[in-house]
């Protein structure tokens, strides 16, 4: 059987978990809001046309609502499945490009998400 | 014994309900749409792409969602959604120490919970 | 008299260096007998080559921890009844997640290991929970004297091999060491709160509770999991904001 | 000069025990062990850390040697023990008649005791039957059985003592001129033969004693006396509860963890590696424990189990004397390099220890004292961490 020695093995803390556990509850507000709005308002049912999209950005909350919906599912996501590769041991080496590799698509993916959001509400 | 077995053999033992209870279903049921739904996010934001580039080619993508095989895949999300995320009600409660003993009502409520919106919007997707 | 059914008890039996198989034996049964009694049974009469572990038979050393039917079970508390019916088959096997030495024996070394590791008390000063609320509690000797019990955790395993994240997982400490830190006392202790929040430690656990739907002693090793959570995010809450000088490690 | 090699067969509590004093007297020591630790007597005892006075009255020599050997244990393996005393509660007259003898008897067996009056116990014991006559308080107390046999196992092993379990003896090696030079083995795990020699064979297999004689054409006056034990799932008491009378069946139930046990019965069987539960005797043991706690008689019982004590002589069951008694086969059969430890109680498994060695070391011309009384046992897991 593996070695677990006295010093604590690294790659997952407090904080981690606080983060997955607080984006949590945020999200399935949100996701549920999300969803609603896809399959539920205007005229055929969710938004179904370039049109309905960008009248749907008009209210100045919802671009907010959908850039934290954006960040917490990320970072949720992210962390989520950082722990699901920890269950398999990874190497440290591995962890440690785990950990540029995911922080990088998270930085990345947010940018780019904004920039859309951002994109969208100014037309 | 399991140290030496690869990482597929390994991540196998957690889908294996064999000799063990119902909240090994909630565990199943939560990381396979964890991983489900990680990917699709991606897949989403990448294709969301398609706004940028303005209303015809938004809406020319958007005509390929009215195939009966996307809207199931749909469906799909939208269950593991709430399937995850009111699982994950469950999880968070217990992470803070309460209502332990009472996980597994809490978990059987959620899945019916989460089956009752998931036929919600089922007959909204297909019949709208 | 006693109730009579034949059932057939199908074993895992592999020893050192061969393939596992399993030997049916069909037995004559009391329902209200125990799961070890028919594997007693089964090597007193009819094959000495078997090897089993178990000593008390009561439920106080956890010594004979196997899978019945696929469920972790102490077998010396397990009656016949509740787990087959008359003419059924009643499947013994070793625990999970551990490396088997014979048979139905497993290597339990590094469970015991690892809740020395954590300091777990084999006995603790009584607490209120001792005696069941049905009966009234007693009084002590001396006033203000402790009682003095053996821990409810009996180290059978039971829960290590039922977790789903240890059989991914073997460096994962596991329900039972977890339980063992909690009961241990993390508070006092700023190491063992480290080893605990750590990347084999609470965060590991995914609130499957199979540890505690297991557990045959009152040890409910979920429960305990979620408390030193808590115990740990206060403790990094507090040092957030009133840091410590530097770690003392004590061992 | 090289150590001179004991065999111990048996990890019960005597070979346990064996094991670590030779290992403390510097012997090369070998356990063998058909099954696993404490997997036949020894665990399967109920626990009672003797305090003598059960046989106080009857039996001067077990008495004395259980005192001694209680607050021996106490010292030397704390962790394996609860030590919150006992009690001797009178139900009726004739259990009020043997309290004179019994007070009478303890004090000349040195065993403290204090009389207390029903008010009193049922201050300390709320739930002892109500209409108790008389209470007396001795130092009983109770232990882990597989704990205690791996303590001694744990601090044998850190001295250099090896265990090997789940290996069984399918023969002695004798050298023709009626020594015991060693065994043959089969171990069980790959159901493989070799052998084994060494300077002194011990046997120390308490009720199967008369098996591994048998291979040496010796016979030792074993009674295998099995008696059954009965587990409440719930604790009642903190202390241990016996009937104030003379040895009978059911006559003490003590706590463990969260379950109350209730021992024991006494009667004779041929084959002691099965011992069936008797459905009479488990009515009794429920009854009796419900004399001397009534609140148990509605509790669910949690297990139910049969042990065989190893009983030296040649009277029946309660009459027979519960010493113990170390056999040097040379003085018995003529067989030199072979001894058999048997008889006695888990509570003096530390003398019986120290009987054997003794016997060992005067066999061998070996001159070094006992060290056990003094000696601190490390830790039960260690028995797995230590390599």
């Amino acid at each position: 059987m593996i070695e677990t020695g006295s010093t604590p093995k690294q790659g997952e803390t407090t904080i981690l978990w606080l983060i997955k556990i607080v984006t949590g509850p945020i999200l399935l507000i949100v996701a549920t809001i999300h969803l609603i709005v896809n399959h539920y308002i205007g005229s055929l049912g969710g938004l179904q046309t370039y049109s309905d999209v960008v009248k749907y950005y008009k209210a100045w909350y919802i671009p907010v609502m959908e850039g934290i919906f954006l960040v917490t599912v990320l970072a949720h996501s992210l962390i989520g499945l950082r722990g699901v590769i920890l269950d398999l041991r990874p190497t440290a080496a591995m962890l440690k490009f785990i950990n540029w590799a995911f922080a990088a698509l998270g930085v990345g993916f947010s940018a780019y998400g904004l920039w859309l959001i951002i994109v969208i509400a100014g037309r | 014994m399991n140290a030496q077995s690869n990482f597929i053999v390994r991540a196998a033992r957690w889908f294996d309900p064999r000799g063990r209870s119902l909240s090994t279903w909630g565990f199943m049921i939560n990381r396979l749409t964890a991983l489900g739904l990680t990917f699709y996010l991606f897949l989403h934001l990448i294709t969301l792409g398609q706004l940028a580039q303005g209303p015809d080619a938004y809406d020319n993508f958007l005509k390929l969602t009215e195939s009966p095989l996307y809207k199931i895949g749909e469906l799909a999300v939208v269950a593991a959604v709430f399937l995850h995320g009111l699982n994950g009600v469950r999880i968070v409660i217990t992470s803070f120490g309460i209502a332990v003993p009472r996980q597994r009502e809490i978990f059987i409520s959620a899945m019916v919970l989460g089956l009752i919106a998931i036929i919600i919007f089922g007959l909204r997707m297909f019949t709208a | 008299m006693a109730e009579k059914w034949n059932i057939t008890l199908k074993i895992y039996r592999q020893k050192q260096g061969e393939k596992a198989h399993y030997q049916e034996i069909k037995m004559d049964v009391n329902p209200d007998e125990n799961v070890i009694d028919l594997v007693e049974r089964a090597w007193a009469f009819h094959d000495r080559t078997l090897t089993f572990a178990h000593a008390c038979h009561h439920s106080t050393c956890g010594a004979c921890g196997m899978r019945v039917n696929d469920r972790e079970k102490l077998t010396c508390i397990t009656s016949v009844r509740s787990v087959v019916s008359n003419g059924g088959t009643l499947k013994v096997e070793p625990l999970r997640n551990f490396p088997v030495v014979s048979d139905l024996v497993v290597d339990m070394g590094e469970l015991y290991r690892r809740m020395d590791l954590v300091g777990h008390q084999p006995v603790n000063s009584d607490r209120a929970e001792a005696i069941q609320p049905e009966f009234r509690p007693a009084g002590p000797a001396e006033p203000g004297e402790d009682f003095i019990r053996l821990s409810d955790c009996i180290e059978c395993g039971l829960c290590m091999s039922a977790c789903p994240v240890f059989s991914s997982t073997p460096d994962y400490l596991g329900p039972a060491v977890l339980a063992g830190a909690h009961q241990a006392g993390p508070e006092k202790n700023p190491s063992l709160l480290n080893l605990v929040d750590s990347a084999t430690g609470v965060w590991r656990c995914h609130s499957v509770f199979e540890c505690t739907a297991v557990c045959p002693s009152n040890v409910d090793p979920g429960w305990r999991i979620m408390e030193l959570r808590r115990k740990v995010v206060g403790d990094r809450i507090k040092t957030l904001f009133n840091p410590r000088k530097t770690a003392q490690v004590s061992k | 000069m090289s150590k001179p090699h004991a065999i111990i067969i048996g990890a019960g509590f005597t070979g346990t025990a064996t094991a670590h004093d030779l290992a403390l007297r510097g012997f090369d020591v070998t356990v063998v062990e058909r099954g696993p630790i404490a997997n036949g007597t020894s665990g399967r005892t109920h626990g009672l850390l003797h305090s003598g006075g059960r046989y106080a009255v009857k039996d001067q020599e077990s008495a004395i040697e259980c005192i001694d050997e209680n607050l021996i244990l106490r010292k030397i393996v704390p962790f394996v023990i609860e030590p919150n005393g006992g009690l001797f509660i009178a139900l009726n007259e004739s259990d009020l008649a043997y309290g004179e003898e019994f007070i009478e008897s303890c004090e000349a067996c040195h065993i403290p005791l204090e009389r207390l009056t029903p008010q009193q116990a049922l201050k300390l014991e709320p739930n002892l039957n109500p209409k108790l006559l008389v209470a007396f308080t001795i130092p009983d107390g109770t232990f882990d059985p597989l704990r205690l046999a791996m303590s001694f196992a744990a601090t044998a092993k850190k001295n250099g003592a090896k265990f090997r379990l789940y290996h069984e003896v399918k023969s002695l090696l004798m050298d023709g001129k009626g020594t015991v030079t060693g065994i043959r083995l089969i171990d069980r795990t790959s159901n493989e033969e070799f052998d084994l020699h060494g300077d002194i064979v011990v046997n120390a297999t308490g009720a199967w004693a008369g098996e591994i004689t048998a291979m040496a054409g010796a016979d030792v006056p074993i009674k295998p006396t099995p008696g059954i034990m009965v587990a409440f799932e719930r604790r009642a008491t903190q202390r241990a509860i016996n009937r104030l009378c003379e040895p009978a069946d059911g006559d003490i139930v003590l706590p463990q963890r969260r379950m109350m046990v209730v021992g024991t019965t006494s009667f004779t069987a041929e084959n002691v590696d099965y011992i069936p539960i008797v459905e009479d005797q488990l009515k009794l043991m429920v009854e009796r424990a419900a004399d001397l706690l009534p609140g148990l008689r509605s509790v669910k019982l949690r297990g139910i189990y049969m042990a065989p004590r190893p009983l030296i002589g040649s009277g029946t069951g309660r009459s027979i004397a519960r010493t113990f008694k170390c056999f040097d086969h040379k003085e018995t059969h003529n067989i030199d390099g072979f001894v058999t430890i048997t008889g006695g109680k888990a509570t003096t498994l530390r003398a019986m220890a120290e009987k054997t060695s003794d016997t060992v070391c005067a066999k061998l011309g070996i001159n070094v004292v006992c060290q056990t009384k003094e000696t601190p046992l490390i830790s039960y897991r260690q028995f797995y961490t230590l390599n």
